[in-house]
């Protein structure tokens, strides 16, 4: 269809539980098409964002898929943010031969079905815990039992599956395995299991809200154990939730101000973002940020609004992203090198640096 | 004549109250059984016992000879037991005819399968309950509000249906509690001629009323409660003669006492 | 002059029948499949509450049932689209007899223990991996065929839907028009009195929920054709709930009414999804409103002004047909 | 005292009282009488304002009641007892009789007229802790004459205050209603037992299908014989 | 150390479970008065939490005031809806089923409106009250969780004796048991109602802001707790008193146990199962009273 603006449509979670991190999404994809719209678009014209709100669930991520496609007609889609979301609305990209890129969801399976119509901007989860694994054998040689806390969704379940297999490279042993549902509140009884387990570190896949509490009541029942954790903590909120309990954490990230201090892109991303919402963006506005870029870039480089070209010049981006120089693999998976990043008196700071123990 | 129920030490506790404390009924075929007695004497309860919407908690229950003292309601009425409830339950938002067609859930057998699939047994079954339905209205004389909903109905009528949808499954036994409550001294009149038709049916009744121009006219014989046991019984004749029941139950008859409290007034006023 | 009862039923088939030669669009035609879908599970419930009365939470565990049932043997073993749908439902049947201990209770009792329920099978679809595939959800459910023709389209896969709304619908007309649907609203209005009348309340009670579960379990079936993707956070205990304000929304009651209610509650939410961060208020303001329309719910209000207009339309009919007989 | 114009209420479509006149004056017993949904408990609920009139007025002590809320028509001391009892299950017996005094003209005594209540009804004062919902049903007529009394009535509406009681008990009522009298209130009574009615009232109104038919002395009713043959009939039984 | 751990899990238990009676008590009461089973109790709760948030900080960090706050904050609220949606509905007398339904309508709304308002972040309380352990002869107790126990018991209390005693609990009382009834002995059963939900909006919103002060508050954190307590209250019979206290501290404590001992997956399966058996045995709840069926 020959419309007179670039249709591109954002998914993601605007209401329900997830919902803040769907604010993200809609803040960084606002602001880069609005600095890329006033500087004259693409091909030529405006581009125009469609946003669909899916609320979380799978069910309405196809729905919202179908609209944007069939309803709206958009070029491409960018979203979901979580991982089922996101795999339930691909099944749609592939059979309506859309473009998608993924903003958060990490669950390796999303790439790997074989669906070409599919990119993500953050690293699958089996990427962010081997290097995580490979960080913690390196500065910790020492720490071999392991606590694993998680929650247990698609997100939870996809960490602790990823350490299994990359822990058993190091012969990790895991003495407690521990679960909770999303939503809980107390997890002292985990905790205290975990206590129990003579693990010589925990290492806990949540999102902040559940990790900023599973870290007060940590320190409450007085447990002193070396802590890591996951993407999913990887905000501001978190420190502001866990006050002075989440000292100490170290956890991975796709993105964290304190660790792309060197990478341009992202400090001017960065000094925008606080200009316009006055606030630091979160991983998931970096990913949201990139996805969009990478968009602007394929379309462009495409030269036409079609779908399949879109797809293959998409396939071929390269440019410096807002979490350092980007390309994506044959699966559509961003070959970009993980950080980690811990938690010292309420400030994050690159755990890279810090010295080996033994 | 064989007694059609008999109940032997039948209790009924609920919390510290003995409500009904072991009570032996013993009702002939074919006759109308008056049950009376204070307010919380037990009727009502009895009446539930019997009826099975009310376990025992001891003794036992026999219903043609068959010991039915853990026979839950619903196979009670479909043994043959019905009736009627001392505040009114019917089912309201259907019409009169179907109320009095559920009369005859126990008796029908149409399951599921029949009726979706529409079978000639089903629609011949209908056709037959509905029948008996309306034959059943026509002879509680409510022919006329057969397709008016149950709760519309004025009260007297509505007591009247609910006498025939327990009358339509041709039960053996008949409990009718207070069927003459809110009734005016005519309409009580019609329920006693209905009773005497109902009996020469060949149903027995049994009957809990205060109203003793019910009770007295059509009762063969009378058990009279009170505080749950057993009081007097015997025929009208014998109750009302009945020093202790006078006692503790029928007074010297309330439009007396209110004369009685006339005329002392008039006196005081005299003075 | 009346209206004849059936023909408003009619007309609204002969559209339904209609939407997909008129409307082509995949997305409006995958969420009419929805509502559909919605309005079989709304049928069932409209048998649990409208007719016998039980507020039954328990309808979206079935649905669950239904779906994973259905998905896994399409997935996993390549079981034929009907076959599917079947075992779907006599799965949620099966699970139906679970409940057959707590029938006895009443209203809020049940309600809740319902409830319960659904929050167990949410809770073993999420945990129990080797049957469900867990929190990662269930995948790869190929396309539905028929005969061996694909029945994946969306135009196809609507009327393959709606055919069944159909039979469901009929089926459920003719249950409440029988001695069963007589003692269901026996017990609705009366316990008590229904079991006076030879009615065995746990018996028709269970049967009740036996019929419920597995329409719900059909339309789990077809919802995971649908789908093609099941995953635990679809079958929450909000599912029961969303089917309980289904069958109330369009006429406490009416069959018409839960397929009117279905397609309000799947289609409001759709039609809002534009306006972003105001959509779920705009809805539970909707709902709010809409159950100031009493029992008479949305159908019932259809058809008093349907009622109107027509008794306007038939005056003004006889006021110019007058003339003519004037000569 | 009372004073009831061309009165009618309707229940949506159904109209129970069409038009009626009625007056009661200053400590006299009024019976009200008629069949079944004759539409004598609604004139009582009318005059408590538990239903709203479609027509006419309701005056009393020359202030019109039209309007005003039951609560408020409770304050000018009408008090209404009405069908089936009604008292509180789940309150104890003295809760029961201290909601009876709520209002805030009967407030004041309530203590002293408590105490007049259990002299007149000991068994009330053997159950003074006991739920209301467990009381028999004679109890329970008590507890609702002495709710009423605690609420201090100048005008007492009492409807079917026989109904379902054991006729020893009925006895006991008449005894409570004659209490009443000797206070000086005055009373509007409703009974289906038209006879006992009309005993114990001065005067009688005879109402049909929402509308008064008759209205006498009771004397003079209770011997008419359109009340004979409708409501009394022949008393086959009454001689022992 | 077992000892101490089951101390802690029964003292964690029994704080939830406080906060759960809070709410399970509203629920109860709004049952009684008015049969309306209210689906969004628990986004009182929330509101609760939020105002008590809003004004905790405004007044800078006071715990105190934020306990005002939120208990006002949900009174408000519960009256506004019971004004402004429930009222109109039974005064067009919609069967019951619809008002029901129209409180589900009112917690997706409320819900959405306090994201736009306080924002889809959660907000971390200011600690209310002393966090660190306090050891007590050995044991670990927190001050935190007891002061949640005794603050919620004193609440409690005040409401039986509330009910007991005082004329406006009793006419409270008469105007659910018997709207009719209680309007012919002068009681305006429209104030009854609203005070009824304002008293159980109150325990709401303390709720809500003892639960954001042990955890945090956010819009979503209304509607599970909401069911839970919900449950409670039918757990320990739906209209009494006794019994949402009951429920609610039983639910909490069988939730925290069955987490430790049993399973976390499965922990709200147990309560539920429990629940279950419960009713099995005691249709009505543990206190609840059947009325005379016949
Ligand atoms: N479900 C119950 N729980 C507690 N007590 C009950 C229950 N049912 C009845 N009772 C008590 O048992 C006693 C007997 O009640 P029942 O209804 O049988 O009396 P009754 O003889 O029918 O009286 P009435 O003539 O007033 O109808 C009463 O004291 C009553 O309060
Ligand atoms: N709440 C109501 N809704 C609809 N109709 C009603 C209602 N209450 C009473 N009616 C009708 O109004 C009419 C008068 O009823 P009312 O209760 O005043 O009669 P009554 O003379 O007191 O009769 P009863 O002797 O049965 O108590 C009857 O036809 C009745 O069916
Ligand atoms: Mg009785
Ligand atoms: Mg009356």
């Amino acid at each position: 269809a020959l419309a007179d603006t670039v249709k591109i449509g954002v998914f993601g979670p605007m209401t329900g539980d997830a919902a803040a991190m769907g604010q993200s999404e809609k803040e960084a994809v606002d602001l880069a098409v609005k600095e890329k719209n006033a500087a004259g678009g693409l091909l030529g014209k405006q581009i125009e964002i469609i946003y669909a709100d899916d609320a979380g669930k799978p069910e309405e991520a196809v729905n919202s898929a179908k609209r944007l496609i069939s309803k709206d007609e958009v070029l491409m889609m960018i979203g979901s943010i979580s991982s089922p979301a996101s795999l339930a609305a691909s099944q749609v990209a592939r059979q309506m031969e859309v473009p998608q890129i993924v903003v958060a969801g990490t669950a390796q399976k999303i790439t790997t079905a074989g669906n070409k119509w599919v990119f993500r901007s953050p690293v699958p989860d089996t990427k962010l815990v081997a290097d995580l694994v490979d960080f913690i054998h390196e500065k910790f040689p020492n720490y071999k039992k392991f606590a694993f806390l998680y929650v247990n969704d698609d997100f939870g379940r996809g960490g602790f599956e990823a350490f299994k297999k990359a822990g058993a490279k190091y012969g990790y042993e895991i003495v407690a395995e521990e679960r909770y549902a999303r939503g809980d509140l107390d997890f002292t009884a985990q905790l205290n299991r975990i206590k129990a387990s003579g693990a010589d570190a925990m290492i806990e896949w949540s999102r902040y809200t559940e990790g900023a509490l599973v870290a007060k009541q940590f320190a409450q029942i007085g447990l002193t154990l070396p802590r890591f954790a996951s993407d999913g903590v990887a905000t501001p909120k978190f420190i502001e939730l866990g006050g002075n309990a989440v000292d100490g954490v170290m956890f991975t990230t796709h993105f964290s101000p304190a660790t792309v201090a060197d990478i341009p892109a992202a400090k001017s991303f960065i000094d925008k973002y606080k200009a316009a919402y006055g606030r630091t963006p979160d991983a998931y506005a970096a990913e949201a940020y990139d996805a969009i870029t990478i968009a602007m870039l394929g379309i462009e480089k495409a030269g036409k609004a079609d779908r399949a070209a879109v797809r293959d010049a998409l396939a071929k981006v390269e440019f410096g992203s807002t979490r350092g120089a980007f390309k994506f693999d044959e699966k559509g998976d961003p070959l970009l090198v993980t950080h980690v990043v811990k938690i010292d008196a309420g400030k994050e700071t690159n755990a890279r640096n810090i010295p080996v123990q033994n | 004549m064989a007694a059609l129920l008999e109940t032997r030490g039948v209790s009924r506790r609920f919390g510290g109250l003995l409500a009904v404390d072991s009570v032996d009924l013993d009702v002939t075929e074919g006759e109308v059984h008056g049950l009376i007695g204070p307010n919380g004497a037990g009727k009502t309860t009895m009446l539930n016992l019997l009826s099975g919407h009310l376990p025992v908690s001891t003794g036992t229950i026999l219903f043609a000879g068959a010991d039915i003292t853990r026979l839950p309601s619903e196979r009670r009425a479909a043994a043959g037991i019905r009736r009627t409830f001392q505040n009114l339950k019917l089912f309201r938002e259907m019409t009169a005819l179907e109320n009095v067609m559920v009369g005859l859930h126990a008796s029908t057998r149409a399951e599921i399968f029949h009726a979706l699939l529409r079978t000639r047994f089903q629609k011949r079954e209908e056709a037959d309950i509905a029948e008996k339905a309306r034959a059943a209205l026509a002879f509680v004389g409510l022919t006329a509000l057969a397709d008016q909903p149950a709760g519309s109905l004025p009260y007297g009528h509505q007591r009247l249906l609910e006498i025939a949808r327990a009358f339509v499954a041709e039960p053996r036994l008949l409990l009718l509690d207070e069927p003459a409550a809110g009734l005016n001294a005519s309409e009580s009149r019609h329920l006693v001629d209905f009773i005497f038709r109902i009996r020469s049916a060949g149903t027995t009744i049994i009957l809990i009323e205060h109203h003793m121009d019910v009770v007295m006219p059509t009762c063969d014989r009378i058990t009279v409660l009170n505080y749950g046991k057993l009081l007097a019984r015997g025929t009208p004749k014998e109750i009302r003669a009945d020093g202790a029941v006078i006692g503790a139950y029928l007074g010297k008859g309330a439009v007396a006492a209110a004369a009685a409290v006339r005329k002392a007034e008039a006196a005081h006023a005299a003075h | 002059m009346k209206m004849p009862p059936a023909l408003p039923r009619l007309i609204a088939l002969l559209i339904l029948v209609a939407v997909p030669l008129v409307e082509h669009n995949a997305y409006w035609l995958h969420v009419f499949s929805l509502a559909l879908i919605a309005a079989i599970l709304a049928l069932g419930m409209q048998l649990l509450l409208g007719m016998a009365g039980l507020l039954s939470l328990g309808q979206g565990a079935f649905y669950g049932i239904g779906a994973y049932v259905a998905g896994a043997l399409a997935a996993n073993y390549g079981v034929p689209f009907l076959l599917t749908l079947l075992a779907g439902g006599l799965a949620a049947a099966a699970a139906s007899l679970l409940l057959v201990p707590i029938v006895r209770l009443k209203g809020t009792s049940l309600a809740v223990a319902t409830l319960g329920f659904s929050i167990i099978v949410h809770l073993v679809i999420l945990n129990e991996e080797w049957l469900t595939g867990g929190s990662l959800g269930l995948m790869d459910i190929p396309k539905p065929t028929l005969f061996g023709v694909s029945v994946a389209d969306d135009d196809v896969f609507y009327w393959v839907c709606l055919v069944i709304l159909v039979l469901v619908f009929v089926a459920m007309d003719r249950i409440s028009k029988s001695r069963f649907g007589r003692a269901l609203s026996a017990i609705c209005q009366d316990e008590e009195a229904a079991r006076a009348s030879g009615i065995r309340l746990a018996w028709s009670k269970s049967k009740c929920f036996l019929v419920a579960a597995f329409t719900a379990g059909v339309a789990g079936g077809l919802f995971a054709y649908h789908s093609r993707y099941l995953s635990p956070s679809d079958f929450t205990f909000n599912e029961s709930i969303e089917i309980m304000i289904m069958a109330v929304i369009g006429g406490l009651g009416s069959l018409s009414g839960a397929v009117v209610g279905a397609f309000v509650v799947v289609l409001m939410p759709e039609v809002l999804r534009s306006s972003g961060e105001l959509r779920m208020i705009l809805f539970g303001l909707a709902v709010i409103l809409l159950m100031a329309a009493g029992n008479l719910g949305i159908v019932g209000l259809a058809s008093l002004a349907a009622a109107k207009l027509f008794g306007l339309f038939s005056s003004a009919r006889a006021w110019v047909s007058k003339p003519r007989e004037a000569n | 005292m009372l004073r009831i114009n061309n009165l009618s209420v309707s229940y949506g479509p159904v109209a129970a009282l069409r038009g009626i006149d009625l007056t009661v004056e200053a400590g006299e017993t009024v019976a009200l009488v008629g069949s079944n949904g004759a539409g004598k408990s609604t004139t009582l609920k009318a005059i408590s304002g538990l239903v709203p009139p479609s027509g006419g007025t309701i005056e009393f002590l020359g202030e019109t009641l039209n309007g005003l809320k039951p609560e408020a028509i409770v304050e000018r001391g009408i008090v209404h007892v009405p069908e089936g009892r009604r008292i509180f299950p789940r309150l104890s017996v003295e809760q029961n009789l201290e909601v009876g005094a709520y209002s805030a003209r009967a407030a004041m005594r309530r203590r002293r007229i408590r105490e007049e209540v259990y002299a007149l009804f000991p068994r009330l004062r053997e159950r003074r802790q006991q739920m209301g919902g467990s009381l028999s049903g004679g109890e329970q007529q008590m507890l609702a004459f002495g709710r009423a009394m605690m609420a201090q009535p100048t005008l007492l509406l009492l409807d079917e205050p026989s109904l379902g009681l054991a006729p020893i008990i009925v006895e006991e009522v008449i005894r409570a209603i004659a209490h009443f009298r000797a206070e000086g209130v005055t009373i509007l009574l409703v009974e289906q037992n038209a006879e006992l009615a009309l005993t114990l009232s001065a005067r009688g109104y005879v109402l049909e299908t929402g509308q008064v038919v008759l209205t006498d002395e009771s004397q003079t009713l209770i011997t008419h014989p359109k009340v004979w043959a409708s409501y009394l009939g022949e008393k086959e039984l009454e001689d022992t | 150390m077992i000892y101490d751990q089951f101390l802690q899990t029964l003292l964690g238990g029994l704080a939830i479970g406080c906060i759960y009676s809070l709410i399970a008590l509203g629920i109860s009461m709004i049952v009684r008065a008015t049969d309306i089973l209210h689906f969004a109790q628990g986004e009182v709760m929330m509101v609760g939490a939020m105002t008590g948030f809003s004004s905790g900080v405004w007044a800078g960090n006071a715990p105190l005031l934020a306990l005002i706050g939120g208990t006002f904050g949900g009174g408000l609220m519960a009256v506004a809806v019971e004004l402004g949606v429930y009222r109109p509905l039974r005064a067009r007398r919609v069967p019951l089923i619809n008002v029901v339904i129209a409180t589900i309508g009112v917690s997706i709304v409320l819900q959405n409106v306090a994201r736009l308002v306080w924002g889809s972040e959660p907000l971390a309380y200011p600690a209310l009250f002393e966090t660190r352990g306090l050891v007590i002869s050995g044991f670990t107790v927190s001050p935190q969780l007891a002061t949640i126990v005794v603050l919620s018991v004193l609440i409690m209390a005040a409401l039986a004796v509330f009910f007991r005693y005082s004329r406006a609990g009793i006419a409270m009382q008469a105007a659910a048991q018997d709207p009719d009834a209680a309007r012919l002995m002068g009681i305006s059963v429209e104030r009854a109602t609203v005070n009824t939900f304002a008293v159980s909006g109150m325990m709401a919103g303390a709720a809500g802001v003892l639960l954001g002060s042990l955890f945090f508050a956010s819009f979503n954190m209304g509607f599970i707790t909401g069911i839970k307590a919900f449950v409670a209250a039918v757990l320990g019979g739906l209209g009494s008193v006794p019994g949402a206290m009951v429920g609610g501290l039983l639910f909490g404590v069988i939730e925290t146990f069955s987490a430790m001992f049993i399973s976390t997956s499965y922990k709200d399966a147990v309560g539920m199962v429990v629940l279950i058996l419960i009713l099995l045995v005691a249709p009505m709840g543990l206190f609840g009273r059947a009325g005379r069926q016949v």
